[in-house]
């Protein structure tokens, strides 16, 4: 189980690869593994989107990613969870976020990696500022989907 | 002792810094801690609390040494 | 848009990783993708699972997961989807299957690619024949989740 | 001409072959397809139909040079 914010390029496929091997390695209980991965688009609400810096709260948010984890833990019966997230400057195509669940089926593991992923976009403490053409603008609300 | 103010984003650079060293005396909740630091300045709408790196209300008790943080709505993920 | 049926060892991230390389170089399109995949587990139905045979339908597995792919892609805004499904001999531990979708939002890729799975599970015609400690078996039916 | 029957995984280990091939004569449906092949056996219950490598019912029409095929329920993924 492990959550990590990371400033420097995460490389989604690769991060799996290896905590796959490391967790594992001559295991065969996982039945299914569900994951997201949020990308950074070069559109938003219709403007043209050059970089992004992802301000965060650090503290808060290692503690708010832990919590989501331990509560997804309580509610599914999960094998492992992974939460990656990038803080930082980031350009268009940058994956900015990865969540990973692991368990013996596949409903629980569907399950708790989107409620992970809305729960992590409705509360945890990241703020987007876009870089546009002219200027910059904080991202004032999550697309809700 | 004293009470540690963040703000975070958007708030951050209204205000123009990114917090404040407050004298605990006199301060109960979050909101005492938004009023003594921003004089009459209204809290934006929305803003969201945390207490010690925890979602809180405004109303919520701090004490001295707490870590109190006021922040816009998050858009990360 | 792909799917295939391997007869070698599936690898589920470095095939994403390949398939990403591909589709979206340069492109910064798709903000976000939903990844699904299932894993040969050492126990099933209590008890322990040594191998696994999996037999197909040739021409109708392929003919139904493009149908899949084209129908998902008729209910949700897609960008790509990739869809692998081993056949063979499988140990405990060996991927089985893989289900990835990219789209521009991540309601979409969560739904389309849960969809595919479950409808995969239902009507793709694999069968999985289990070796046991003391001979095989059929597997009768699939686990609802 | 003459049409194609298939059977796969626990079917086709029942009936201890792969598959049929028939004289189209007579043969209007899979079910018929099933009798001509089998004799008096019982299709068993839950068995899948295709033609032509597409889900079909016992009841729908084939035509000289089709593929039948019958099956288990599947169990991939």
């Amino acid at each position: 189980m492990t959550s990590r914010i990371l400033t420097t390029p995460l490389e989604p496929w690769a991060a799996l690869a290896d905590f796959e091997r490391q967790r594992f390695a001559g295991s065969a209980a996982h039945g299914a593994s569900a994951v997201f991965v949020g990308t950074m688009r070069d559109l938003n609400e219709g403007d043209e989107v050059h970089g992004m810096i992802l301000e965060h709260y650090p503290g808060m948010t290692d503690g708010y990613l832990e919590r989501l984890r331990e509560e997804a833990a309580k509610r599914w019966e999960l094998l492992e969870t992974l939460v990656l997230h990038r803080v930082g400057e980031l350009n268009p195509g940058d994956p900015i976020v990865l969540v990973a669940v692991w368990s013996a089926h596949r409903t629980a593991a569907f399950d708790a990696c989107r409620w992970i992923m809305e729960e992590l976009k409705s509360r945890a403490p990241f703020w987007k500022r876009e870089t546009l053409a002219q200027g910059s603008r904080w991202v004032e609300h999550n697309t809700p989907g | 002792m004293s009470i540690s103010v963040r703000y975070f984003a958007r708030l951050r650079e209204q205000l123009g810094r990114s917090g404040d060293e407050l004298d605990a005396e006199g301060i109960r909740t979050p909101a005492d801690a938004w009023a003594r630091a921003n004089g009459g300045d209204t809290l934006p709408a929305n803003t969201l609390v945390a207490v010690n790196q925890d979602y809180a209300s405004l109303d919520s008790t701090v004490r001295d040494g707490d870590e109190i943080a006021f922040f816009p709505p998050v858009t990360g993920g």
